[in-house]
């Protein structure tokens, strides 16, 4: 009997505690999921009641195989995530997963720039820690993060690496943007990077985009997009992705491309982990 | 107990399809359910030459149901033909193709290309835009949806199932209209057009502001066309719209659907059709229901 | 804040109205509620002579709405004068009178008998049957809902909207007829026409076979036809269909309603209006939105 | 301030146990509602979670002042019943009552004839109770209540009166429905009766109107019809009610009756409870 993501499961819920204000911290009990994760994957949790019936794609933040649980950190934006932070312990949610293609383990030796913001942060965590454990010493995190205000899981960062912070609101570390501090404080440290992987609101990675090309840097993004099923059923999630990567087509924005530039990829399934340089933003 | 159905001179194993769009060709769903029990699979809408579809986003959530804005993308009749005939072919399935196109000779050049393919039934999506026609859906207006289905009637080497857009005064004129045209069933319904606004952005959810509405909160309205399509013509229909359980199947049938399409409901969960068949047959048992062929259009 | 709204040169004193048929004339609000607070109170159809309504059941429950088949019972506008102005008049609310009719005869004797009433503004609803054109509701023909609204409009002393049914193909062509018909605003959307099978008994669950859809689940549809008229008259309107939340209401002021109509969720929870309108209290102050009508029709 | 039964209010079940198959005993803490309740009004009880929007009527089974509760007895038919039955202890759940009008306490003085049928007998023991409770010794109460296979509420009834059981199943009591044992084995009592309540499903109602035409008995029906809102705003819940009664009148059914023959009231607000000779079937 093999283990198949796309039957849905019906699981407890083990905790689920405010960490923050508005930012969740939930672990659940899923089973035999645990031995299909890949770093940078996601689950669909369900809402319950049969008003919100499209699913909640949340990514995987931790896994721990021995507990069987899975731990999901996320921020409450709208009604179906204000009811899933009022799941208690012991109460069933469903989950179907995981989903979606994780980050390339394969690229992660050498100097590693990981770059999290906000509710991006969380599946980088779960990356940094098999980064660890598969490459050891033979790779070396520098792992920058952005909150506005309010940091977290920043020491859990700690344990895999360099950890550096941002906050818009100047509470904790750098005041500005991940990429303001990087430019300030990390520059000499740029050329050195092997690989990058980031996480985050999309006017980051837009910025990122542009750092990399300008740096040379080589990487990926893990998107966000509406989704309908999460599995690729319904072409729902799409993000349009450069034709070529070259000087003309770097400039292209979703407003300026045309017809040949690009082809749509699904978030869900082809990603939600892409090339850095490929998305268009 | 019997399943079985038969629709336009096919033989079905039992009426429990996928509507279009919902399920592609199948290949997400093939690990999780046995695509050899599904009666039909009716496949995402095929285009002449390739769509790109609409902007983002694409999807919206409303009440007990979505909306979807996903304009038709898909990669075109050539590399359907290539790659999901093949790849269909594997199961003891039967396969409808659903046509969409912007002209009436796009509609026209897919069946011409399906005419020879191996392929069972054709069912034509007439709720697209017609460019020609300032891109009023043909479905809409009786003169266009008999043009379009009588003009790929000639062509088509399967039977042609036309599915009728629900945005209309009086769906049993346009049934009417694609029964002269030469049709050989009726699909009903497609979705409902609908809007949402996020009043924090104060922006439209869909990048395309309105989209299509599905899920079970549209079921009323399709149990009715399917009830006032069957009072004016003999064509067998296969009804769509919110099934979600073995029971919403059967209200479909009483109100005169020969077979009915899983929608919305594959999105919600990859082995919704295997949920209504298996609601299909309890509800036989308990009825103890021997042909489902019986109960189908037994409301007066 | 600025909660007060001009609407065809009446001024209310916010823009929380009743839909018609689910606040009847307010008495059974009368208790649990403030009507002072209510902006006006839409009554039930009133016609000229006292209608039975349609027979029983009449009410069916759908997945996250219901049908309604009441069939515009009421005592008629002669018991209306007589009970419900002096009634209503008791409070500082406006009254709008909702006028049925099975013959365009029958509206205008309404009309000409609240000619000289105390009411504030009239409300055409023209989703009924025309008795003398086979039935066919008038609001589903641009000419039908044109002839009507003109003879009202010609023997009305207030201002007249007409509320238009959504079970049509192109709302916006409606909303244009009743324009030339001299129609002063607008109402949208009635119900859409639904139905429902009880697969137990085998039959429909509303006496009448269909009914009429409403609900939070009929919003969508409701949110994209008011954004739709927006875009071609500058009568004002206002918007109905689903509104259970002052969110709600924003939605539906921002697709274009200068005013909305809390329907469904009136039967659900006497008290909805005033959740509604604390609703919209609330999003003004988090936005410090400083008077209510800058955000109608903000949305391209 | 006074107790408003429009206003919906969050209540807390005190129990919730299935007594025979597929009827469930719940008893609700309902507040303030108690002081004002008759018997024969009923509760709207609403099914959470937002696609079941439609109110549950369900009749007061009993009132405790003391303890601040009501009870309901209800069968699971449908997709509602089905969740409310799956309630728990502590559980909250939105009542919104007393509704309707009670029976005519007044009217029940002497030799009165109680007749329920199954899950119509729950109102009738709040209504034993207050008549016994009022008029004492002045009241004599024979209850007669039907039931297909399972009984239920019977030793209660017992308290108030004379008790005899007719099932369809014959498992207890006479075999056969509650008119056949009246006729059966009451008759020679009839003559004394001076009035009748009584509430069940509409064939043994329709069937008990043809039986006081005969014996000439007075009282009244609590009725059910589908309702939108259960206090009189939606026009819904609506049974056709003879203009007069005489011979002519009294073979009117629903399906031959002329708009002259009839009026039209509101279960919800002008009943439940009728005159039994008044309504329609
Ligand atoms: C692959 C992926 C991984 C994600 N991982 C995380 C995570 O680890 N932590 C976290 O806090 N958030 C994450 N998100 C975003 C999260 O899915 C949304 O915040 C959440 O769905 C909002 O639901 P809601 O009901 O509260 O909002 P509503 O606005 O009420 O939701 C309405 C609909 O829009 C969808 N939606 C709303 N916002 C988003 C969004 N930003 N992205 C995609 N769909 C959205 C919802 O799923 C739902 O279908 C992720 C999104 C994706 C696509
Ligand atoms: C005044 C009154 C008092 C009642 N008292 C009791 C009681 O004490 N015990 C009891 O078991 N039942 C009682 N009923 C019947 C009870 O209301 C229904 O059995 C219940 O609403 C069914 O809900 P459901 O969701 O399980 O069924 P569904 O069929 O899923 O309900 C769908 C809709 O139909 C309505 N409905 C279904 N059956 C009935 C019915 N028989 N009468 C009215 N509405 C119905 C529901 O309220 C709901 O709106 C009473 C009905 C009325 C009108
Ligand atoms: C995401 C999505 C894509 C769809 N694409 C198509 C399509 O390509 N062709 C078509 O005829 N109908 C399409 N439909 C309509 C469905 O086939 C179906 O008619 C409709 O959704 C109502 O059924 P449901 O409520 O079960 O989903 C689509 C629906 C959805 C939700
Ligand atoms: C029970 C009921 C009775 C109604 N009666 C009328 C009526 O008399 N006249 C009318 O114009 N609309 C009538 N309507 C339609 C409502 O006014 C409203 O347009 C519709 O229900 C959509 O709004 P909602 O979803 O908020 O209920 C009725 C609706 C319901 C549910
Ligand atoms: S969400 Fe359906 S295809 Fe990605
Ligand atoms: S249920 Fe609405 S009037 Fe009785």
């Amino acid at each position: 009997m093999c283990y198949n993501p796309l039957n849905k499961v019906k699981c407890r819920v083990v905790h689920n505690n405010e960490i923050v204000p508005n930012i969740y911290d939930m672990s659940i009990d899923v089973g035999e999921m645990v031995k299909h994760i890949n770093p940078g994957q996601f689950v669909n949790l369900y809402v319950k009641g049969g008003i919100h019936l499209l699913p909640r794609p949340i990514s995987i933040c931790e896994v721990n195989k021995k507990e069987k649980t899975i731990r999901v950190i996320y921020a409450v934006v709208g009604e179906g995530t204000k009811i899933l932070s009022s799941r208690q312990k012991r109460d069933s949610i469903e989950v179907l997963g995981p989903l979606g293609k994780g980050f390339e383990i394969s690229k992660g030796k050498g100097n590693i720039l990981i770059v999290g913001g906000g509710v991006g942060t969380p599946p980088l965590l779960e990356l940094a820690k098999i980064l660890k454990e598969i490459y050891g010493e033979k790779v070396k995190l520098t792992i920058v993060l952005g909150f506005k205000n309010d940091i977290f899981l920043v020491d859990e960062f700690k344990n895999y690496g360099d950890v550096y912070i941002a906050t818009d609101s100047g509470r904790q570390g750098y005041k500005g943007n991940v990429i303001e501090m990087i430019e300030d404080k990390l520059l000499p440290y740029i050329d050195t990077i092997d690989y990058l992987y980031s996480c985050g609101p999309t006017p980051m990675l837009k910025g990122l985009q542009k750092f990399n090309i300008k740096h040379s840097i080589k990487g990926e993004f893990s998107l966000e997009e509406r989704m309908g099923c999460g599995f690729g059923a319904c072409v729902g999630c799409v993000i349009p992705i450069r034709n070529s990567v070259n000087k003309d087509s770097i400039n292209l924005t979703k407003e300026t491309m045309k017809d040949n530039d690009y082809i749509y990829k699904k978030v869900c399934k082809d990603g939600p982990v892409f090339d850095c340089l490929e998305v268009i933003f | 107990m019997n399943l079985g159905v038969e629709f336009c001179g096919v033989q079905f194993k039992n009426p429990v399809f996928t509507a279009s769009g919902t399920f592609n060709s199948g290949r997400e769903f093939a690990d999780v359910i046995d695509l050899n029990q599904i009666g039909a699979v009716i496949v995402k809408g095929v285009s002449n030459k390739p769509w790109k579809g609409n902007v983002t986003p694409r999807i919206a959530e409303t009440y007990g149901g979505m909306l979807n804005a996903v304009g038709l993308q898909n990669p075109g009749i050539d590399v359907f033909i290539r790659e999901d005939i093949p790849f269909l072919r594997q199961y003891d399935t039967k396969i409808i193709v659903n046509i969409v196109g912007r002209t009436v000779d796009e509609y026209v050049e897919v069946a011409l290309k399906l005419a020879n393919a191996d392929v069972d039934m054709l069912e034509l999506n007439i709720s697209c835009p017609n460019i020609k026609e300032g891109g009023v859906a043909f479905g809409v207006d009786p003169n266009m949806a008999e043009l379009v289905t009588r003009e790929v009637k000639k062509v088509a080497k399967q039977p042609l199932i036309v599915k009728l857009s629900p945005n209309v005064t009086d769906i049993t004129k346009i049934a009417k209209a694609v029964e002269r045209g030469g049709a050989d069933g009726i699909s009903l319904i497609n979705t409902l057009i609908g809007m949402k606004i996020d009043i924090h952005k104060r922006k439209t959810v869909l990048g395309r502001k309105t989209g299509g509405l599905s899920g079970p909160i549209i079921k009323p309205v399709a149990i009715r066309m399917v009830y006032q399509v069957r009072q004016v013509t003999k064509l067998p229909i296969i009804g769509v719209g919110g099934i979600m359980t073995g029971e919403d199947a059967i209200e479909f049938m009483m109100a005169g659907a020969s077979a009915i399409s899983v929608g919305t409901a594959n999105l919600l969960n990859p082995r919704a059709t295997m949920k209504v068949l298996d609601g299909i047959e309890n509800y036989m048992k308990t009825y103890n229901l021997l042909d489902i062929n019986k109960i189908v259009g037994i409301i007066e």
